[in-house]
């Protein structure tokens, strides 16, 4: 089996007091082993749900995992007991958090925090968790880790506390590494030198990456394969290259038209009208429906199906029917001098 | 293809403008920010059990006294030390209402007193307690409200002075604190009744002259807090002055800390009021409030319980239920909490 | 650091200094004289007494010459309890408040946490609305309440413990848990919040992501962080038992600091008076500067803030 | 030695058979720590009652409160007509270091309780016991004043101790009795001075020559007394030990008793209802304490005399002490305590004066109908100054409520006050009625009567009467014993039932619980409370 | 290029802010900075995360006093005494927008109060009625609808808040705005939707805008002019297709390079700089050039001397010691 990671019609909700949030509806995924797959799209879509949903780390008392299967090396983590769930977090799957600045505990030192889970997992000793912790330092290139192993996260600048989360997430090279923002914080040659660095990791370890951003540039950087979500559910997913130079959903042309471009001078950038759907109470059709130009009456009531275009690029749109008239994306749409 | 799709019609796939609103709830007619806390306030089911309770202890407060054919300083020592007996309930054994004290006689018998039901029994001067435990509440809760009042008066104008000039000013506001903090407040406290007359008013003066500190740096730290928020900026660049920043955005939101802080205020307050009793500076006789009434009736604890009992419930009736009304109101004063 | 401590220390004893000053002159506003008793003095005997003492003379020279002893340390005599020195007397007293104020203050911290954080972690179930609840309770009930009823069941009806005074371990069963209930309350209840708080922390969730237990994020990166605000309003409330509290001391026959301080006021002792004053003030103010201290223990960014010295 | 005294105390009361001796322990509670354990200094009840116990002057009371020869071997010789007295002391008497008491012990403690440097509150009763030029070694206006060496008191040997009185020693009754107070108590010179400073500070810091040594004091906690194993008479000790701790609150000090840690303690009205029926152990005991209400003159509608009568009447004493003191305390309708003192004749002071100005709710509205009608007024706002304490509250609310039923008009409001304030009040005379208390300070009704001379200390309520005046000062001269007690007699009838000066309220007594194998109990009606000597544990 | 003799509308002249920040110790967030903006431009400003970027936007409306040098707004000295009118129709003209559209709205504010407070404050309407009137007109001009008017803060996405953010700072009519960072915490499609809005409402209203931002492909879209700041200097300014085609800057270089290029192969074939270490603290900032620790071309000079703020071409200012003419005469030619 080729698929390190597989999930299949995960449906997951919050219980609020305003009623049941449906934050993740029927999202399917893979990731294999070694590969890296970006998830991109709008805010509230869902992308942090859904890794939170694989780490098994949403909260307790108000979310439910409602359908749905989340196999990890043919193991279905929902069904795993606490127990048996700590024992893979941090080992087997680990997780780089958006915020650098509130993701490290304050008052423990930065030594301490990345030798915790290596102690649990690998069973080391002090010492040898020391040492390890002081590799890893020097592994995401943070200078004279022997003295900075001591101090705490307020005495580190952003772009080095990020990098002390990723060596937490690394410690116990885990099989799986989810990134969830990693560099939205950071300014762009940090966020350079980060970027650098996992792809260097997942090449020496063989770790499978998801990582989670807005930033298509940092996607086009790093992944193999993208995710588009919205709305709760993907509408879009296919390797890089098809998603940026094929793209099929409406959305997906939306995101990639309202990116500005270097080399071009347009005045007016092509924004997407409209807002995401309300989760509460979220459409019975195509959750995209209300913002799309190219919407048809059957959109508003029916969900559509993820058809494939490759054998590696699916899109959810009535578009690809073969009843629904031909759409071209908009030249905005069209990266680079490709096609 | 699947059968579902096959289903649908053609007509179906034409493009359709689809309203943008459609998603969107069109909100109820315009409310403030106090009319939407208020309605919270009586969504939340603690706050309205607390305020229920309130309510019943102020209506008995007032009306208990009048229902009772007995005034408050009726004395009759003929009658003296009677435990409680309500008519109707007194058949109900378990209840211990019957009139027969702890050591199994009835009391009523012995004094000739069987056609007379105290619902509370009396105290040694033959006194209702049922009258006295009242009147008692309606002591202590003036004095639990007046003090809140005054603390919140006090309290919040020095903390928010402090906090808002900072500086210089809130250096030497904060060091004043460490003297009040220092100087005994039991001297103060004898001095200001006796300088006062005793009395409620003095009481309470006298109270809250020394009680106001902790509510005067809670403020004083949330301002501060505030004081950097954007929010509080942008109402500056707008030419906003100091009397509109401190009333429009930082009070609504410092009135939770300052509600939770004055629920210490309320209990400190009616027991320092019976501290006081306890050292002879209480409120003149023959009034009495209820810190009093538990006070004085302790001692008899082993013989006449009842004099105790009823203060002491009450006391703690009060307490519980301005606790959830607390509570309740911190959350009313958040809008995120709306439904 | 140290730079700061003396910086601190400098602050104190102006504060310290003030503090004095404004009950020197407040404690010769109390009516009466320390002589005055039932038994009418005649004004020669006041004269007398009056000039034993000192009380003759204006009260700015009194002032003044009370300081001047001060900075020689010496506090005075008592004028109630023959020619004691003052600061033996605090020094005796100061034993079994602090002792049982040290215990109820640990014992109800522990408590109080506990509740607390079980309130926190069972948020709106009932083990959370039973420790609120037994919060609520604490503040509400009169301490002397329960520290009779104490003493009755267990002390005269059980007989497991002793009813009162003051001659060994066991004899402090009673009076500290009479203490701890409201340090129980009062720290459960911030405790709760404050874990709330915490609790809903990004770096608690990368705790969790590390694999660790429940447990070992609870102990190391939750209880930490929510103490801070926890150990605000510890540092006052423990002083105020520590230098005792006239209630469980009468209550439980404690010879402590407390009763003799409300006795040294009611009596006019006005060395007395002076010398608890400033005992309880350099306490007060040593603790707030070891909160200051233990914030920075606690929290690593404070300690930065506060004294680069 | 303290291992020793702590295991005293862990101790059950009564009889222990130790090791062929039986050692009595007797554990006793105080409301408060000893102030001083200077006999001189010595000015309140726990003070006195240890000085009364661990010293020994001149004489001792018997429990008939009669002074018998303590440290004397007789009766004086009496010289100079009365004027001077000579003691033969008795010379097996030691101190705890084993020196002998002697003469001088005497002079010099005595010379001590009149300087100026020592201010002891009680060297008032030099001049009550008329020791030649004490009055003008005490009065700063007097050249005379602080020379203490002209004190009437000389050491003629070890042994022999001569007293010079100012006056004629027959016109007090009580001066032996007020010898046995512990200001007149000898105290060891050299020691004394040797300690300086750190005198009668701590148990060891003082010598013994009572029946009892302090073995042991913990400031605030208690203190332990033994029985003095030199002292001349101590094969008529009994008790061996005496534990005493102090506990302020009444519940506690009951439970103590309750669970054998305390063999007696005093009980409040409350408590009384719990065990008066238990005969073996409760009694009530009367005192030598008045309460009255002090009515200040100084106020318009106070000023008339029947409207003091209406006021002295207007109220159900009896109820007050039955029900609400409910601790064996009596009616008062005087000035002058019951079972306080005999006269020349054998017969109690109150025998003949009785009850005065006793009547009923009707003729106090009589009074009253009448007062108003003189004052011109249909309503009276008057105050009552009150004592701090929770029975004194509850005293003055049952008044209150009797008086504005019985007198219609009135209305009285109760004003509680800090002690000390309650006494500045009282002497600025700024109040209108008060609440007040006097227990004697010798065993004479003169120490009741001299009270309300016009101008006296103790006369704060702007009473005067000439014609009381006049009585008491001739009294105070008066050797004709029988005499002088009639016109003590008549004294009182003036004050209470012509003028209704004060309106008296009750003579307190005291309720105790006592486990009942505590044998001779005896209070004393002044000084110290109790002779422990002459106790006795079953 | 032509240059037009501009109308200066703003001009920053050695402008300090230093922050005391514990014991004697002083963070410069901005440390002699010098620009000019004329009307109807946008001058952007980039720089890293903490180079004191907001700092300078909040120097320049009087938030923070400065520390030294000024800044004068039509001529009239900003930090200057003002009477209370004076200040008044001064914080009219100047607005801003703020960094974090979550803490820059008060939660506790029903949206139509938030955008009604300038118009209440300067009684911009004379009854209930029109101050409602004018909520609803701006929150259609910011592209929100009025059923929007009476919901809180929190019941809105990111993109809205900004929105809101904006129609606060147009109900007072300003003529120059401060953009902080206004589009750093939305995503793509609602940045869009944001720098759009704000590109109308120059074109529409003339506006002026400083717009602060870390994203310099979006910066490069809306601005005319561009600075880079450094750790409290500003190390670069020019036009922006001049800069972005012509950086001059190291630092710049380098910013430039490091930009994501949303498309796949040009991002497998891309060279980068990358630039070595950390940024210094503010607090203890390098001697001499600030940028030199990380700097590839550094040289002796850099540790000892400040480099100039000169005009290297024709608009195109820089501080940098690379183009130092003195020091390096043939790059002048
Ligand atoms: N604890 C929660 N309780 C209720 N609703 C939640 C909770 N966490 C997330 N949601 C909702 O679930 C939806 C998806 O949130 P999610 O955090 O996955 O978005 P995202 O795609 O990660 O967005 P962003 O790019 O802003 O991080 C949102 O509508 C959010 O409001
Ligand atoms: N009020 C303040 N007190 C002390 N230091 C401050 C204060 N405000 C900002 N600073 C410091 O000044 C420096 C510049 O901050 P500034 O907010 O201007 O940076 P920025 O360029 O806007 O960064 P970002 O992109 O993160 O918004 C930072 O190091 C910051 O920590
Ligand atoms: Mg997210
Ligand atoms: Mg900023």
């Amino acid at each position: 089996m080729k698929n390190i990671l597989e999930l299949n019609n995960v449906n997951v909700s919050f219980h609020t007091f305003a009623g049941e949030v449906k934050a993740v509806r029927g999202v399917s995924l893979h990731l294999e082993k070694g590969e890296s797959l970006a998830i991109v799209g709008e805010s509230g879509s869902g992308k942090s749900v859904t890794s939170k949903t694989i780490m098994r780390l949403l909260p307790e008392k108000t979310s439910e995992i409602k359908e749905g299967e989340i196999l990890f090396e043919g193991r279905d983590l929902t069904k795993l007991s606490n127990r048996e769930m700590e024992k893979i977090r941090g080992s087997e799957i680990s997780m780089i958090f958006q915020d650098p600045m509130t993701s490290l505990n304050p008052t423990m030192t930065v030594g301490k925090q990345i030798m915790e889970g290596l102690r649990k997992h690998q069973n080391l000793s002090k010492n040898e968790a020391k040492e390890r912790a002081i590799n890893l330092l020097k592994l995401v290139g943070i200078p004279n880790p022997e003295i900075r192993i001591g101090e705490y996260p307020h005495q580190f600048s952003g772009g080095m506390r990020q990098r002390v989360v990723i060596a937490i997430a690394l410690a116990c090279n885990p099989k799986v590494l989810i990134a969830d923002e990693p560099t939205t914080a950071l300014d762009v040659t940090i966020q350079a030198q980060i970027l650098d660095l996992m792809r260097d990791l997942q090449q020496k370890t063989g770790t499978a990456i998801i990582l989670i951003t807005h930033d298509l540039g940092v996607v086009a950087n790093l992944s193999q394969r993208v995710a588009v979500m919205y709305g709760g559910t993907i509408v879009e997913t296919g390797t890089t290259d098809e998603v940026f130079y094929n793209p099929k959903h409406p959305y997906t042309w939306g995101l990639l038209s309202s990116m500005p471009k270097l080399n071009t001078n347009d005045k007016e950038l092509l924004a997407i009208p409209g807002t995401p759907p309300n989760l509460l109470n979220p459409p019975k059709g195509c959750p995209f429906a209300a913002r799309c130009p190219y919407a048809m009456q059957v959109c508003v009531d029916h969900m559509p199906d993820a058809s494939d275009v490759t054998s590696t690029h699916k899109a959810a749109c009535w578009l690809l029917d073969e009843r629904a008239p031909k759409v071209e994306p908009p030249e905005a749409a069209l990266v680079g001098g490709a096609r | 293809m699947s059968m579902r799709e096959k289903q649908l019609n053609n007509d179906l796939f034409q493009p359709a403008v689809i309203s943008m609103e459609a998603s969107e709830k069109i909100t109820e007619e315009s409310t403030s920010f106090w009319q939407d806390a208020r309605r919270r306030l009586f969504e939340n089911k603690g706050s309205v059990a607390g305020l229920i309770i309130i309510a019943v202890i102020l209506l008995f407060a007032f009306l208990g006294p009048v229902l009772s054919q007995y005034g408050f300083d009726d004395q009759d020592v003929s009658r003296a030390n009677l435990p409680p007996r309500i008519p109707v309930l007194e058949k109900v054994g378990f209840l211990g209402i019957d009139g027969v004290d702890i050591r199994g006689v009835n009391q009523y018998e012995m004094k000739n007193q069987k056609d007379n039901y105290y619902w509370f029994g009396t105290d040694a001067l033959g006194r209702d307690q049922f009258v006295r435990v009242w009147k008692g509440t309606q002591i202590s809760l003036y004095i639990a409200f007046l003090a809140a009042a005054i603390d919140m008066v006090i309290g919040v104008a020095y903390g928010a002075i402090s906090g808002y000039r900072g500086g210089r000013t809130d250096n030497i506001m904060q060091r004043i604190i460490e003297i009040v903090i220092g100087i005994p407040n039991l001297i103060v406290i004898i001095l200001f009744i006796l300088i006062l007359e005793p009395g409620i008013l003095s009481i309470t003066i006298s109270l809250v002259i020394t009680g106001w500190t902790t509510m005067a740096r809670i403020v004083r730290g949330q301002i501060l807090k505030l004081k950097n928020q954007e929010f509080v900026m942008a109402s500056q660049t707008l030419g906003a002055n100091s009397s509109r920043i401190l009333t429009k955005h930082m009070f609504p939101n410092i009135l939770g800390s300052i509600i939770i802080t004055s629920m210490f205020t309320i209990p400190n307050a009616i027991f320092f009021e019976a501290f006081l009793s306890f050292i002879g500076l209480g409120i003149a006789p023959p009034t009495a409030s209820l810190g009093s009434l538990v006070n004085e009736g302790f001692k008899s604890l082993q013989i006449y319980p009842h004099l105790v009992l009823y203060p002491a419930v009450i006391i703690s009736l009060i307490m519980i239920s301005f606790n959830l009304l607390g509570d309740g109101l911190r959350d009313a004063l958040d809008p995120k909490m709306r439904k | 650091m140290v730079r700061f401590v003396l910086k601190r220390m400098l602050y104190m004893l102006i504060t310290l200094f003030i503090i004095t000053s404004f009950t020197f002159f407040l404690m010769k506003l109390l009516p009466g004289s320390p002589f005055n008793n039932e038994e009418k003095l005649t004004d020669a005997q006041k004269f007398i007494l009056n000039e034993k003492y000192g009380l003759n003379d204006p009260v700015p020279v009194q002032y003044f010459n009370y300081m001047g002893n001060l900075l020689k340390g010496d506090m005075g005599v008592s004028f109630q309890y023959d020619n004691r020195p003052v600061s033996t007397m605090i020094a005796e007293r100061i034993g079994p408040s602090a002792v049982l104020g040290i215990e109820a203050t640990i014992f109800g911290t522990i408590i109080g946490l506990i509740l607390g954080i079980v309130a926190a972690l069972r948020h709106n179930t009932a083990a959370d609305y039973v420790s609120s609840l037994f919060a609520v309770l604490g503040i509400s009930i009169p301490s002397f309440v329960f520290a009779g009823l104490l003493q009755y069941y267990v002390g005269v009806k059980l007989d497991w413990l002793p009813v009162a005074l003051w001659d060994g371990p066991k004899y402090h069963v009673l009076p500290a848990l009479s203490l701890s209930v409201f340090v129980i309350a009062t720290v459960a209840r911030f405790m709760r919040t404050e874990m709330l708080e915490v609790l809903g922390q990004d770096y608690i969730t990368t705790a969790k992501s590390k694999g660790l237990s429940k447990l070992v994020v609870i102990y190391k990166h939750s209880v930490r962080n929510a103490l801070i605000p926890v150990v605000t309003i510890l540092g006052p409330l423990a002083i105020n038992l520590i230098t005792g509290t006239l209630i469980i001391e009468k209550i439980f026959a404690v010879p402590g600091l407390g009763y003799q301080f409300v006795g040294s006021i009611t009596l006019n002792d006005y060395p007395v008076i002076m010398a608890t004053t400033i005992f309880y003030s350099v306490c007060f103010i040593v603790v707030i500067l070891i909160v200051d201290i233990l914030y920075g223990i606690i929290d690593p960014r404070i300690r930065v803030a506060g004294g680069k010295g | 030695s303290g291992k020793n005294d702590s295991d005293g105390k862990e101790k059950a009361s009564g009889t222990t058979d130790g090791e062929g001796s039986k050692e009595k322990v007797l554990n006793l509670l105080e409301t408060s720590e000893i102030p001083y354990l200077d006999n001189i200094m010595a000015d309140d009840s726990v003070s006195l009652n240890v000085a009364n116990n661990v010293y020994e002057g001149l004489y001792t009371l018997d429990d008939k409160d009669q002074p018998v020869p303590a440290g004397i071997t007789g009766e004086p010789e009496e010289k100079d007509g009365g004027k001077t007295w000579v003691f033969k002391l008795r010379d097996d008497a030691v101190w705890s270091n084993g020196e002998k008491v002697t003469a001088n012990d005497y002079v010099f403690a005595w010379r001590k309780a009149v300087a100026k440097e020592t201010a002891t509150q009680y060297s008032f009763i030099y001049q009550v016991a008329g020791i030649l030029n004490a009055d003008k070694i005490l009065n700063p206006e007097d050249k005379m004043y602080n020379k203490t060496d002209q004190l009437g008191v000389k050491a003629i040997d070890d042994h022999t101790l001569e007293v010079k009185f100012s006056g004629d020693t027959s016109a007090k009754p009580y001066l032996k009795a007020v010898l046995s107070f512990p200001t007149f108590y000898p105290q060891n010179e050299k020691f004394v001075k040797e300690q300086g400073k750190e005198f009668a500070l701590e148990a060891d810091k003082a010598l013994y020559n009572g029946p009892y040594t302090l073995t042991k004091w913990e400031h605030e906690k208690g203190w332990v007394m033994k029985k003095n194993e030199k002292y001349w008479d101590k094969k008529n000790v009994k008790v061996d030990t005496i534990n005493t701790n102090v506990v302020k609150e009444e519940a506690t000090r009951i439970n103590l008793f309750e669970t054998g840690k305390a063999d007696r303690t005093s009980i409040s009205a409350e408590y009384v209802d719990q065990y008066k029926d238990k005969k073996d152990i409760f009694s009530t005991v009367p005192e030598s304490t008045v309460f009255f209400l002090r009515m200040n003159q100084k106020n318009k509608a106070l000023a008339n005399e029947n409207i003091r009568h209406a006021i002295d009447m207007g109220w159900d004493k009896k109820q007050l002490t039955d029900v609400l003191l409910n601790n064996g305390s009596v009616p008062a309708f005087f000035l002058v305590p019951s079972k306080f003192v005999n006269g020349p004749d054998g017969a109690d002071f109150r025998e003949k004066n009785g009850d005065l100005n006793k009547g009923d709710a009707a003729k106090a509205k009589e009074y009253w109908e009448k007062g108003l009608k003189e004052l011109g007024t249909k309503k009276v706002d008057l105050t009552l100054l009150n004592y701090d304490s929770d029975t004194a509250q509850k005293d003055a609310q049952f008044i209150k409520n009797q008086l504005e039923k019985n007198l219609p008009g009135l209305s009285l409001k109760i004003k509680p006050q800090p002690f000390k304030q309650k006494l500045k009040l009282e002497e600025k005379l700024d109040y209108d009625i008060s609440y007040a208390g006097w227990g004697p300070d010798y065993p004479d009704p003169m120490t009741f009567v001299d009270m309300f001379i016009t101008g006296g200390s103790h006369n704060e309520m702007n009473y005067s009467n000439k014609k009381y005046d006049e009585l008491i000062k001739k009294a105070s001269a008066e050797t004709d014993l029988q005499k002088r007690w009639d016109m003590m007699q008549e004294a009182e009838k003036i004050l209470i039932e012509e003028d209704a000066a004060i309106s008296p309220m009750y003579q307190r007594g005291l309720a105790f619980i006592t486990k009942s194998n505590i044998k001779n109990i005896h209070n004393h009606s002044f000084g110290g409370d109790y002779s422990y000597k002459n106790w006795d544990v079953q | 290029m032509a240059v037009v003799e501009r109308e200066k509308l703003l001009e920053v002249k050695n402008l300090k802010k230093h922050f005391n920040v514990g014991k004697n110790a002083v963070l410069k967030a901005v440390d002699d900075v010098s620009f000019d903006i004329y009307k109807g431009e946008t001058l952007g400003l980039v720089g890293e995360s903490g180079c004191g970027k907001s700092t300078t936007g909040r120097t320049i409306i009087r938030l923070y006093e400065a520390t030294a040098g000024n800044v004068s707004y039509e001529g009239v000295d900003v930090h200057g005494k003002k009477s209370k009118k004076e200040l008044k129709s001064f914080n009219r003209k100047m607005q801003m927008i703020f960094q974090d559209p979550y803490a820059s709205l008060n939660p506790r504010m029903t949206i139509k109060d938030i955008i009604a407070e300038g118009i209440d404050i300067h009684g911009l309407a004379k009854n209930d009625k029109e101050r409602m009137e004018r909520v609803y007109e701006l929150l259609e001009t910011v592209g929100l609808n009025r059923a929007h008017a009476s919901r809180y803060p929190h019941e809105f996405s990111g993109g809205q808040r900004q929105r809101i953010g904006i129609a606060r700072a147009l109900a007072v009519d300003p003529d120059f705005i401060i953009a902080d960072e206004p589009i750093s915490a939305l995503d793509v499609s609602i940045q869009a939707q944001v720098v759009n809005l704000m590109m109308k409402l120059q074109k529409e209203r003339g506006l002026t805008y400083l717009f602060i931002a870390h994203d310099l492909s979006m910066v490069k879209h809306i601005s005319d002019r561009v600075g880079v700041m450094y750790l409290g200097n500003i190390v670069e300014l020019a036009e922006s297709d001049e800069l972005y085609e012509e950086p001059l800057h190291p630092y710049t270089q380098a910013l430039l390079s490091a930009i994501p290029v949303p498309d796949p192969e040009v991002e497998r074939s891309r060279e980068r700089i990358i630039l070595e270490g950390d940024i210094p603290s503010p607090i203890s900032p390098p001697s001499g050039c600030r940028f030199r620790t990380r700097c590839p071309h550094a040289m002796d000079v850099c540790a000892s001397a400040v480099p100039k703020w000169q005009e290297a071409r024709e608009g195109h200012w820089v501080a940098c010691h690379l183009y130092d003419n003195d020091l390096n005469n043939e790059n002048k030619q």
